[in-house]
């Protein structure tokens, strides 16, 4: 039996932690497998292993299951993991983090590793457990010594299926098999966590650039699955018998917008303001999604529905664009009508529609708006220059992230004050932002965390770290002789089943 | 001689028939000139006839059908379509007849030339083969990165790649024209080279230009919002009527009136091109134009 | 002749060089970065560096193009910079679709169009002529995906007669191929069709009126004798001519058709790796299309001596 | 007479349009079986409308048979539709085109061209196709059957492409043919071998022959009746005899006054010994490409020593395929020879490049042999005729009304100035041609063929209008012909070529009253209607007798 997917993109980058490419993490899910995981509460779960913390919470052990294999038939050792963790920690924003905390990770024996930290962090397992965007992957020791910038050049891992090379034509079409020697985990399947269990021979993922045609092709039959059908389009498959629409990722996407510290005039933050207030989240959501089923106005930077989520700080967001207090901003300011380069990138549905609302809404608020179609390729270019926006910079872009890749000060890209040594496009320089971040990580409890997130964000929020722009949701569909599809961040394919 | 003058008479009647060629320019080509004057004032005029600011959006009015208020219905950003088909007749006929007349205006020499001159035509030809095979969608995003996006930069990358198959269409036609023995009779009367080239080789040519330069323009306006797509365009905000129907192929099952309006304009556009283009061809050649008073 | 031949294939070496190197240069000036779009979202500049220094894209330009040159004389096209795969073995994979669905396309034109024109200029002025040139024309004014869709939803979800998308192997057998590939063919074909339609009624109304026409009627030949034995044979040449040059695009491959359609073909690739700067694999296949372009265009310089004698070189 | 196979009644032929013009006012004619007619008569006055509209040609919208009937064994040709047109054309009736460059098609090989007649009316293997095309080939006179089979039509000579619609229309033997001037092209040996096997197959096959003819000579010899057409009317129509000996109406009188006698002028005295042109072992050898191996070539001239003086005419006649066009076409340099070289005023210029030859251009001009392609039929008469002289500096308006007064000396009314080619007829096309060349005010000027579609009333007036430029202006003119009544007429001295050389070169006088060669004197011999004295209606042993001087 086999599935016939349509992903939401062509799958080209083979390893997974190299890249954070969604993609190429769906496909890591595919064939590796995570030493922990995280199950529908939002919770850290055993999967590879289980974990034990010493008792001044400095050191971690973690012991690896039975029965575990790679596909090529080697045995899952502690030394693989090891390796594994530190290729990953190189290139995972929050495992360099964790690095900074941490004495060493050694493997004690085959099945165990321990990793000892220098100073109190709290947030280890939650860090490996993470299911984005660089889930720590477990990989055989000679492949995860492949040094964090080059790619890896086997395919070999542990998770339930396996990767058919010969199959494999990029950016085209991806095959899987299932992999018979994998002991799944008794508990059900949660989330990334939970027991494996695939019931079916094959995983075909497709790449069909045309949505139509998915949908299309899912109507007729043709393939089971389609991971993303343009909401747009949902009315086409709702009236059908044979095919479920439903959201699997509950928790869904933040849409934002960064605006560049370095140069004028977002230096000020005054400015910054003013086209925060500028902006509203109903209309880019209105343009971007249309369906407000499938959207809703959210201020929290760690995504609404998530254990941080706040309002703090983030209150004018929620009503509506504030056209006058931003003029008034401007004015006091004394912004002089410099063009500001917005960077539109015509080429990817997902982020083109949003500077096309916000320059009509910046241009209202007494903004000057230089709106640059260019592709995805040229924008990410230019992102990472920090020359002026004359000499080839930028003064703001937009793009979407899953919840789970913004969902703690930790993870969330945006919300580091490192200046342009150390953090995202944009470059804040923003120290009491850092320290915020270095107390979030050594606290011991809930609430405490809780208390800095939200103050934390309030700062985030004071200073326009960023300009969250809402969350939506992205529904799946299938044909009904799938069954078995769960909710979860990634899309998964083990406990389905194909009736004939 | 006697008989010589007596056969003046006659001659001088048929002259009169010969002139007109029996008929006008004929209704069809008339309305399409009539079609093609209008739709150029609705782009001149776009801001008078236009209802709305072809930009202004409204993400709560998106999708809506045909009514009073929207003549044509909105887009996907609540944009009115009727004042974006108005406005997008702009970039469109640029883009067109822009590329049309380009292509063609560059074109045309350089195919007479090469078809005329062997040692040239070897070089010419191997520049052309070479120029073909670089993708347009990469040319134009290097010239919008060199240049910025802007109308005149999408203009030269779908331009450059349409010279070389105007190139080769010429030539074809001067390689067997050249052959004829008037252009040998026009050598022997001393003519010079461009004088044979513009008078006796290029009007044999004119045909499948105007067949080709109809395609070029129906194509450029197409291709604009092909690029518009990729990054490489005008950009979408900017309406062209290749970027409505671009825009509007997600929704060409729930609401194909996105792609309709603007495709019909386009096509009397094209179809008016073409119909005046035929009947510039029948009066530039005159046995044309007496099988066209047959009937 | 043979020397003519010789020397137009010698003569496709320096095109290869000068478009090879003009792409390479043309390709560094855009701006992109593909280890931008291998690290994702979340690199940090440093990252970014990294990879750039690890796909040698660090190396002052000469060097690069030095390196893939005597690379490519070896007969090394490189590697993918994004999916690490040879660059021979991505063009592979895509080239029987293409070609197969390209000759598949002009096969269909030239069986539909030519009889077409030659029809509409057979009765010139007629409502079958006046038919004809609406169609073509609006043909060609329709963009390839709403034809597509047209079709996909007639034979594919209406009829149900035809899969709505995909490619097979002509290996697997010429009905799953034509299965499939009818419907893109057919697709593509329209446009051509509607450009030399055109092309031929214009070619042949310049030739019909000719004196040997007139002889072929005298001889009593059948109608179809004189239009398509006489007259059609000397209107060849432009027909050819923008035939060649369509078959030559279609080669170097149809993005939109081959969206539509889901066929992985060289045109998804092209674009796909001009967006991604993958330069290795945007090099490789300009390199092939320009071959491509220099042979097809010598197979139509050939053609026109054979077609019309007084044509020598 | 029997029953006649093609009876026209009161056919009337008008342009189409809004504003049509009669060209046939209403004729009748009729064409019993085995009967030979000839159809003579003036430069346009309708002869090839009248044979078009018999085959059902007429081209389609530009004329119209308006009334009247054309009875082909008593079937009416006008009301037939295409089908049974088909059936009839080639089977029953078949016609050879005037002009045969333009009438052939330059793509297809002559041996195809002919074989597909076979092909379409009679079921026959290939090989016996191939064989029956090649014998027809040989019956045509062609020499070197196997390579004029796969020749073009732009490889072959003048008469050797009228000789192939020959072939083309008697291969199927009709019962009708129609023959519109098939011999200007011929030289007279070719002329007479041609005829004979008309008769041949007139004797076989009974077939009927409607010949169109300027050749008072040929009428004399083929026909039985004659009808002679002026201004789209039938004028007379009687028995050859008595159309030659007593003609009734004024026109076929100055008709045949205008016939030129066979015998040479008197000796004009060299007025200047200052040589124009020269040749000097002018040779050229056509090559033809294949794709692999290269083909022995042709050769078309050999050794070719000519020289022309200022104010002088040499003729050059010969052989059909002889190599007299291209010899032509090399002293014009629209071909470049071989071997050899060109000498205009005494410098050589067969390799000069085209710009070095600019100047020469305008002391040279050529009437072409196939006048039909040889005017861009694009462009109007007057622009055709102007462009010449505006090239070298003449106004427009200036140029404008030399054409119209040039076209008027050629018999032409000046407002066809801005009519286009296909309007006119084979013998005002030609006439276009000269006044083309002739406007130019050209030092040499070459004629190949250049009276050959004319009318002899026309042909006089051209030729004297030649006479008259060279006396005023001493032009010299390079004069090919077959038609050795006009060589006779207007040549001082006379080349005859045969097989690309010259075999024979003298004064006029010589050459053609006391020939040396065999050749020359086959040829004279063979001249049409050599025994008729045409302007005096009677046998020319009458006026031998009458004027024993000559
Ligand atoms: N397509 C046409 N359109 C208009 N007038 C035409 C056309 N063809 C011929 N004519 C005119 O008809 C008249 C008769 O032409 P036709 O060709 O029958 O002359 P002809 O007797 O054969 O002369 P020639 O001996 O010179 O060949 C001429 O005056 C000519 O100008
Ligand atoms: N382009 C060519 N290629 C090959 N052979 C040619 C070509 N042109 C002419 N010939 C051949 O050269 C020979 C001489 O041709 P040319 O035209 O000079 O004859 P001509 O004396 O003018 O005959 P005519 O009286 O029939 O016009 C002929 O046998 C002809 O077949
Ligand atoms: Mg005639
Ligand atoms: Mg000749």
């Amino acid at each position: 039996q086999e599935i016939r997917a349509v992903m939401h993109s062509g799958l080209r980058v083979l390893d997974p932690i190299i890249t954070t490419a969604h993609i190429t993490r769906n496909h890591g899910y595919m064939i590796y497998d995570t030493l922990l995981a995280v199950d529908e509460n939002q919770a850290p779960q055993p999967q590879m292993a289980e974990w034990t913390v010493s008792g001044d919470g400095m050191a971690y052990t973690f012991t690896l299951r039975d029965g575990l294999k790679f596909h090529d038939g080697a045995d899952v050792k502690a030394a693989d993991v090891v390796a594994s963790l530190k290729r990953w920690a190189e290139r995972d924003g929050g495992g360099q983090m964790l690095m900074g905390y941490t004495a060493s990770i050694e493997a004690s024996d085959d099945k165990t590793v321990v990793l000892t930290l220098s100073e109190p962090f709290s947030y280890v397992i939650e860090l490996i457990a993470k299911p984005s965007a660089v889930p720590a992957f477990i990989m055989p020791e000679r492949m995860a010594s492949t040094p964090g910038t080059e790619a890896v050049a086997e395919h070999i891992g542990s998770g339930p299926f396996r990767f058919m090379d010969a199959e494999y034509e990029p950016g085209v079409r991806v095959v899987y098999e299932k992999f018979e020697d994998y002991v799944p985990r008794s508990e059900p399947a949660s989330w990334t966590a939970g027991g494996k269990n695939v019931l079916v021979d094959r995983v075909v993922w497709v790449n069909m650039p045309d949505a139509q045609t998915g949908i299309n092709a899912l109507t007729s039959g043709e393939i089971d699955y389609m991971e993303q059908p343009p909401i747009d389009l949902l009315p086409l498959l709702e009236g059908s018998e044979d095919i479920t629409v439903d959201v699997l990722n509950t928790l869904g996407y933040q849409t934002m917008g960064r605006l560049n510290w370095l140069h004028a005039p977002f230096d000020d933050v005054r400015v910054r303001r003013a086209a925060m207030l500028a902006l509203n989240q109903t209309d880019v959501l209105g343009a971007l999604i249309g369906n407000p089923d499938y959207y809703s106005v959210c201020a929290s930077m760690y995504g609404c529905d998530t254990p941080l989520a706040t309002d703090a700080g983030g209150e004018t967001m929620m009503e509506g664009s504030d056209v006058e207090g931003a003029k008034a901003l401007l004015a006091e300011a004394g912004y002089d009508g410099t063009p500001i380069v917005l960077m539109q990138p015509t080429d990817v549905s997902s982020v083109s529609p949003q500077p096309v609302v916000a320059a009509q809404l910046l241009r209202e608020a007494g903004f000057t708006v230089d709106l640059q179609p260019m592709d995805w390729q040229t924008l990410v270019t230019r992102r990472a220059s920090q020359a002026a926006p004359a000499d080839g910079g930028w003064n703001m872009f937009f793009t979407n992230w899953v919840i789970p890749e913004v969902w703690n000060p930790i993870i969330n890209p945006m919300l580091n004050g490192g200046g342009t040594e150390k953090a995202w496009f944009g470059w804040p320089d923003d120290p009491e932002l850092e320290a915020m971040r270095k107390e979030f990580v050594q606290a011991t409890s809930d609430e405490e965390r809780q208390e800095i997130a939200t103050r934390l964000h309030q700062h985030a929020y004071e200073v326009v770290n960023y300009i969250p722009l809402g969350q939506y949701l992205s529904p799946s569909a299938w044909r009904n002789e799938l069954s078995g599809v769960r909710k979860s961040p990634v899309p998964l394919f083990w406990d389905i089943s194909k009736a004939e | 001689m006697t008989q010589v003058e007596a056969r003046a008479e006659p001659l001088v009647r048929r002259r009169f028939p010969s002139l007109t060629g029996g008929r006008g320019i004929g209704i069809a080509a008339t309305l399409a000139a009539i079609m093609l004057f209008l739709i150029v004032m609705l782009a001149i005029f776009a801001p008078l006839i236009a209802p709305y600011d072809p930009i202004q959006m409204d993400p709560s009015k998106r999708l809506q059908p045909a009514s009073e208020m929207f003549l044509l219905g909105t887009d996907a950003y609540g944009r009115d379509l009727f004042s974006r088909i108005v406005y997008g007749a702009r970039i469109s006929l640029i883009v067109g007849i822009g590329a049309a007349v380009v292509s063609v205006g560059i074109g045309l020499p350089l195919g007479l030339l090469s078809g005329f001159f062997r040692p040239l035509d070897a070089i010419l030809m191997r520049i052309m083969d070479g120029l073909m095979a670089i993708p347009s969608i990469l040319l134009a995003i290097a010239v919008v990165s060199l240049a910025g996006a802007s109308l005149w930069t999408v203009l030269v990358a779908i331009t450059i790649p349409e010279i070389p198959r105007v190139v080769r269409l010429v030539r074809s036609v001067v390689l067997t024209a050249r052959e004829e023995p008037y252009v040998e009779a026009a050598i022997a009367v001393g003519s010079s080279l461009p004088k044979i080239m513009w008078r006796h080789l290029m009007p044999n040519t004119l045909a499948p230009l105007i067949v080709q330069g109809t395609y070029i323009c129906a194509s450029a306006i197409l291709t604009e919002a092909i690029l518009s797509f990729l990054g490489a365009g005008i950009g979408t905000e900017t309406p062209s009527w290749g970027n409505i129907m671009s825009e509007g192929r997600v929704y060409f099952q729930l609401k194909p009136s996105l792609i309709f309006w603007p495709g019909l304009f386009l096509s009397i556009c094209i179809l008016s091109i073409n119909l005046l283009g035929d009947t510039a061809r029948d009066l530039l050649d005159p046995r044309m134009k007496q099988r066209g008073a047959a009937r | 002749m043979l020397a003519y031949f010789v020397r137009r294939v010698l003569a496709a070496i320096p095109v290869m060089i000068v478009v090879a190197l003009f792409v390479f240069l043309l390709l560094r000036l855009t701006p992109g970065d593909p280890a931008a779009i291998i690290a994702g979202d979340m690199a940090t500049p440093q990252q970014l560096a990294d990879i750039r220094e690890a796909l040698g894209l660090n190396e002052p330009l000469y060097t690069q193009f030095v390196t893939w040159s005597t690379q490519l004389l070896t007969g090394d096209f490189g590697t993918s910079l994004i999916s690490r795969t040879p660059v021979t073995t991505l063009i592979g994979q895509r080239l029987e679709p293409t070609v197969s669905l390209a000759l598949l396309t002009i096969t269909l034109t030239i069986l539909i169009s030519v009889p077409l024109g030659v029809l509409a200029a057979w009765k010139h002025g007629s409502w079958i002529d006046n038919l004809v040139t609406t169609a073509s024309v609006v043909g060609f004014s329709i963009p390839v995906f709403v034809i597509g869709y047209i079709l996909i939803q007639i034979f594919a979800l209406e009829l149900k007669l035809l899969p709505v998308q995909g490619f097979r192997s002509i290996s697997e057998g010429v009905g799953p191929f034509l299965e499939r590939a009818i419907l893109p063919a057919l697709t593509l074909a329209s446009i051509y069709i509607a450009l030399i339609t055109r092309m031929t009624r214009a070619a042949m109304l310049d030739v019909l009126g000719e004196d040997y026409v007139r002889t072929a009627r005298a001889k009593g030949l059948d109608e179809n004798a004189v239009l398509f034995g006489h007259a059609l044979r000397n209107a060849a040449v432009p027909i050819l001519t923008v035939i060649g040059t369509g078959f030559a695009l279609m080669i170097s491959g149809v993005v939109v058709t081959e969206s539509v359609f889901n066929i992985p073909g060289l045109g998804r690739l092209t674009v796909d790796a001009i967006l991604a700067r993958d330069y290795p694999v945007i090099q490789g296949l300009i390199l092939l299309t320009s071959g491509i372009y220099v042979l097809v265009n010598l197979a139509i310089d050939l053609s026109y001596a054979f077609l019309d004698p007084r044509i020598r070189y | 007479m029997s029953t006649p196979i093609l009876r026209i009644e009161n056919l009337v032929v008008e342009t189409g349009g809004r504003y049509p013009v009669p060209i046939l006012n209403g004729i009748s004619l009729e064409i019993g079986s085995g009967e030979t007619v000839c159809l003579v008569g003036e430069s346009g006055s309708g002869k090839s409308v009248t044979s078009l509209a018999t085959m059902g040609l007429l081209p389609k919208g530009a004329l119209v048979a308006r009334s009247g009937h054309i009875w082909l064994e008593g079937e009416d040709v006008l009301a037939a539709g295409p089908r049974r047109l088909k059936q009839l054309r080639a089977t029953r009736m078949s016609m050879i085109f005037q002009e045969p460059m333009t009438a052939l098609n330059p793509v297809l090989t002559v041996g195809r061209q002919i074989e597909e007649v076979l092909k379409a009316h009679a079921s026959l293997g290939a090989g016996e196709q191939r064989r029956r095309v090649l014998e027809m080939l040989e019956q045509v006179h062609l020499p070197d059957v196997e390579r004029i089979y796969g020749s073009y039509p732009h490889q072959l000579s003048g008469g050797q492409r009228q000789r192939i619609m020959i072939a083309m229309a008697l291969i199927l033997r009709p019962k009708l043919l129609i023959a519109d001037e098939p011999t200007t092209a011929l030289d007279v040996t070719t002329q007479k071998q041609i005829l004979k096997l008309v008769r041949e197959l007139q004797a076989e096959l009974g077939t009927s022959v409607l010949f169109i003819t300027h050749d008072m000579g040929v009428v004399a010899d083929i026909a039985d009746r004659v009808c002679v057409m002026h201004h789209g009317d039938i004028v007379e129509t009687a028995a050859t005899k008595t159309i030659l000996s007593d003609p009734k109406e004024a026109y076929t009188r100055a008709l045949l006054a205008a016939v030129p006698a066979l015998l040479p002028r008197s000796p004009r005295a060299d007025k200047s010994y200052e040589t124009v042109l020269e040749t000097v072992e002018l040779g050229m050898v056509y090559r033809q490409k294949s794709f692999l191996r290269a083909r022995p070539g042709t050769v078309a001239a050999e050794d070719v020593n000519l020289v022309l003086r200022r104010g002088r005419t040499l003729g050059i006649v010969g052989e059909s395929g002889s190599g007299k066009s291209t010899v032509a076409r090399c002293v014009m340099r629209l071909i470049d020879p071989t071997a050899g070289s060109v000498r205009v005023g005494g410098k050589d210029i067969s390799s000069l490049s085209r710009n070095a030859l600019r100047p020469y251009r305008k002391r040279i001009q050529m009437i072409f042999q196939d006048p039909n392609r040889s005017l861009n039929p694009r462009i109007t008469v007057g622009d055709s005729i102007t462009e010449g002289p505006i090239n070298y500096g003449a106004k427009r308006a200036a140029a404008r009304s030399r054409a119209a007064e040039l076209l008027e000396l050629v018999g032409m009314p000046a407002d066809v100035l801005d009519r286009h080619p296909h309007q006119f007829s084979g013998g005002q096309r030609q006439r276009i041609a000269i006044a083309r060349a002739l406007a130019m005010d050209p030092d040499v000027l070459v004629a190949d063929e250049a009276v050959s579609a004319l009318d002899v009333s026309v042909q006089a007036q051209v030729l004297d209008l030649l006479d008259d430029i060279q006396a005023r202006l001493g032009v010299a003119i390079l004069f090919i012909t077959h038609d050795l009544r006009v060589a006779a007429q207007i040549c001082d001295d006379v080349a005859v070529m045969q097989k690309g050389r010259v075999v024979e070169y003298g004064p006029a006088e010589a050459v053609l009253r006391h020939p040396r060669q065999d050749y020359t004197r086959e040829l004279i011999e063979a001249a049409p209607g050599r025994d008729w004295d045409f302007p005096n209606f009677r046998p020319l042993a009458a006026t031998l007798a009458a004027d024993p001087r000559i």
